[in-house]
């Protein structure tokens, strides 16, 4: 079953940009407690780009979005998060290139995603960074079906939390040593509203209304 | 937030065009980038020098382009690394053909934008190389972390390497000399107060009236640890010591005392008199010393010393002519 | 109040110690005064430029001793002249027979006190004469009222009066040219935040979160009013009409954006995009803008315009080599 | 009747110094509303310089100590009240040379350095410095005898507050016009400190003891 559509990723990138927008404020406040202060800015910046870019434009696949999401990410966000996210969204067009998006498909271009992230951050599991959330996914949906939204925000949600206890090694937070600890990595924070966004846009619909 | 500002979200656009504009004999803008570069690049037959990040650290990055120091600075938004696309159009603005040197701050974000930037670079036959500059020694030096942050010692690996690449030296020899200035180069901070990036419209932390943070980034990044405000001499003594203790330095020594934003250079001066004294005490001796704002954080209050261990090479580097805006006089 | 400070007593000693230990080779202090000289002082022949005032200025006034400008400032207390017997001294450290000028800026205290160490030197049978600078629009204009602050235009002072006495003219025709550089500078500023005395440990006055000082005077005192925070194009456009109303400028002017403490770079850029897009369309041609702290108010956050206007005489020595630190490059 | 010995004029400078340092904050306030806020500190670190210099030198006369004050406050104080000060004593210590101080040479002392303060500052009666404090009493003395203290305090006080309704034209205060009102003068209130010093030493007997 196709699960994924030109308009559903529209979509996605709609909600996903209402999320950073709304959440602006709580990404920054995040990352003045173990960062520099600007990872809200960034997000929100870089999805408003993204819809202006994606939003007149004409494509033909799946994959051809993702490529215009992950060349205007790593054009607009800069930081950290820039080629970060702009590389997991390349990773996944690339994995999506000439195919329509089944399950399969979805879940390989995850975790090439993941893959990416790594490759680009050279950042490992709890390290506190991202990745942390990405790789969950990846590894969630390797075993389960990708139909069950709620129990793959659930694991976003409990990775989140697992990144406050972590002491930071990666990143900007690093520098803070065990001061990091107790705080919520925000990069994981921006992730997750990725993957809620996607639950949102394949709950209701393929979003061709 | 008070700023002198128009609208937050076009900060570094008019900055950009302000710098550009006040100083076009020297400086250009690239038309439709955040990157300035040396009005006559590129220089034939030298090796091309780049270096930027995020901005609210003026005078970094464009105070040091200039004949002698750097050929162009790529501005990202404030306190985020500038994007690939953006460093690729100041490399492929500066290389006459001899090759590119990126000066990289060691920051993830940094890092990974420059290298994808140089890895597109490669791709369309440029030679490019990069060094990543790591002075701050309130981080701790880790192979397993990110590792030391690259602070105000930046500026000494831009004029060196930019006056190496001056003479005519080949890319491998600039990398070479910025490699040796970043291993002779240690730098540590203070902050009184914080710093408000102008999109967020808070102060990136709060310090109590009676406390400072010792070891800060140049991004309000957290250091080592909050302490009660100290006496200037019992301040610069603690930054000194951390710095002379990471490595060991010889009798020859550059220094720099770098405001961080907001302080007075009353105050600089009254921290600098406390370092030379140190110095001194210890008979190493002042090459020269650079007193003033040359790697800020926004209106932070605070400042960081830097020392550069200097031998014949480094110091004759150091003492050539230049003439980027903030260094060469 | 959070300052590198050691002890609020000992500041200016402190500062001045630190200046002159950094900076050997061109400045030195006149052993038990608060005088800052050029190392090589008396110069043969040359007429000797004596400037100096309150602390807190800074770099203003040692940043603009050197060949070419001044001989030596005299430092007071923070905001506050420095006394006749300071002053006098360095009188008496510069004149090499060719007579000394004194650059006054015009308020009541540095006034006197010059003018008592003046008639101390007269009779002791050196020649002195005095100029008082007056740039700062924001105060009225008036024979019956102290008249008009003295502000970031001395600069300018500093710099034509210098170059003017460095190519060995008399003491009246420096005085002549110092004279018409003062008859062709005007500034005005604008404070967003105030400063602290270290002495008084409090902000000089409180502006709430969304007001600015228009035509603020670079001790505290208050300019022409409190309103509220307006856009950098719009702050700069109000300065720049106060200033060319009050006078008739030509079309070939040198600029100054002056940082008061606290304001970064960034935004001072930002100003100054306007003021030169301002300047452009009104036809008038600048010959060069320095941006930069030049005449500060300690940490104060805000800053200020100057235009002056040039003729022939002034732009080549304006453009003149020199070597003070903060001016000359 | 010798009313200024050397004693009691060193008793004098030292209630005046207990006066600055006591007042150095209210002084500095009065100067933060309409000047630069440094004459607390100004008159606080005078007057403890000059307390330094005569407490441990033997003076020959009245004019002496005051000659040595004049010098000391000229020095030591800068800004506008430096001068100002210097120049009142000196023509205070100029006035008494040679004599001792009875009531006549106390009362041309004063007007002399009433008339040194309006040469020195260029300023007038009414131009709210403290020229009108020395000048009302310098008027008060050449019409009362120099004894009735209370009532020269009383003119000192009555001077402090019309200062308040004025417009400064002159010193700092006259860059504010119009916004001058409504506040006092910090110089006259320094000056007042001065007269009332002098008073607790006339009224405590000679200060021999
Ligand atoms: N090496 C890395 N690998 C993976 N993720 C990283 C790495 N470094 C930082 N991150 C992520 O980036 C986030 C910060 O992004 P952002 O604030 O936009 O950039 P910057 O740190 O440059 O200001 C962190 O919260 C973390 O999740
Ligand atoms: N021209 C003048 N003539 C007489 N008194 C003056 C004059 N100018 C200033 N003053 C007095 O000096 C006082 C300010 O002294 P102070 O604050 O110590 O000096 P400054 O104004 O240089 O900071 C004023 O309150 C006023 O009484
Ligand atoms: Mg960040
Ligand atoms: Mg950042
Ligand atoms: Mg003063
Ligand atoms: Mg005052």
């Amino acid at each position: 079953m196709i699960i994924l559509t030109v308009e559903k990723t529209k979509k996605w990138m709609n909600e996903i940009q209402k999320r950073m927008e709304a959440n602006k404020e709580q990404l920054t406040v995040l990352d003045q407690a173990i960062g520099d202060g600007d990872h809200g800015i960034n997000m929100e910046r870089g999805f408003r780009e993204v819809l202006a870019k994606i939003s007149d434009t004409e494509y033909e696949s799946v994959a051809d979005v993702l490529k215009s999401v992950a060349m205007t990410l790593t054009a607009k966000v800069g930081g950290a998060s820039g080629p970060l996210y702009g590389t997991a969204f390349l990773k996944m067009s690339m994995a999506m290139q000439g195919k329509e998006v089944d399950e399969i498909v979805f879940k390989t271009a995850v975790r090439e995603a993941a893959e990416g992230i790594k490759m680009r951050g050279k950042a490992g599991m709890g390290e506190k960074t991202l990745y942390d959330v990405w790789n969950q996914v990846a590894n969630f949906l390797a075993e389960e079906p990708a139909e069950d939204w709620d129990a793959l925000l659930e694991v976003c949600q409990a990775t989140i939390e697992d990144t406050r206890e972590m002491t930071a090694t990666k990143g900007r937070a690093s520098y803070l040593k065990e001061r990091s600890k107790g705080h919520v990595d925000p990069g994981s924070m921006s992730s997750f509203y990725i993957f809620e966004a996607l639950m949102t846009v394949m709950e209701t619909g393929d979003g061709s209304e | 937030m008070k700023k002198v500002v128009n609208d937050v979200n076009q900060i570094v656009d008019e900055m950009i065009e302000g710098i550009t504009s006040v100083h076009s004999n020297l400086l250009k803008r690239l038309p439709n980038t955040t990157v300035i570069t040396r009005s006559d690049v590129p220089v034939k037959g030298k090796v091309g020098l780049v270096s930027g990040g995020g901005s609210g650290h003026e005078p970094a990055h464009a105070g040091y382009v200039g004949k002698g120091m750097l050929d162009a600075a790529v501005v990202g938004e404030v306190f985020t690394s500038p994007t690939p696309d953006q460093v690729m159009e100041a490399i492929k603005a500066v290389d006459s053909g001899a090759g590119v040197l990126l000066i990289i701050k060691n920051y993830t974000g940094d890092v990974m934008n420059f290298e994808m930037a140089k890895e597109m670079a490669e791709l369309e036959g440029i030679q490019v190389e990069q060094v990543i500059v790591n002075d701050d020694v309130a981080v701790e030096d880790s192979t397993f972390t990110t590792g030391r942050r690259g602070i105000a010692g930046t500026v000494f690996v831009h004029k060196i390497a930019g006056a190496m690449a001056e003479k005519g030296a080949s890319l491998a020899e600039v990398k070479e000399v910025a490699e040796k200035t970043i291993a002779n180069v240690r730098s540590m901070g203070v902050a009184l107060t914080s710093c408000t990036v102008p999109a967020a419209g808070k102060p990136s932390f709060i310090l109590e009236d009676n406390e400072m943070e010792i070891g800060i980034g140049i991004h309000g990044e957290p250091g080592i640890k909050r302490i009660p405000l100290q006496k200037a001499d019992q301040i610069a003594k603690t930054l000194l010591d951390n710095i002379l203790g990471d490595k060991h330095f010889g009798n020859h020594v550059a220094v720099m005392i770098n405001g961080l934003g907001a302080t007075p250079e009353m105050e600089l001066y009254i921290a600098s008199r406390k370092v030379v004294q140190e110095l001194n005490e210890k008979g190493i001796n002042i090459h020269r010393t650079w007193v003033g704002e040359y790697m800020t954080s926004l209106e932070m209050a605070g400042f960081s010393i830097t020392l550069l261990d200097l031998d014949d090479q480094l110091t004759e580097l150091l003492d050539k002519e230049c003439e980027a805006l903030s260094f060469c006089n």
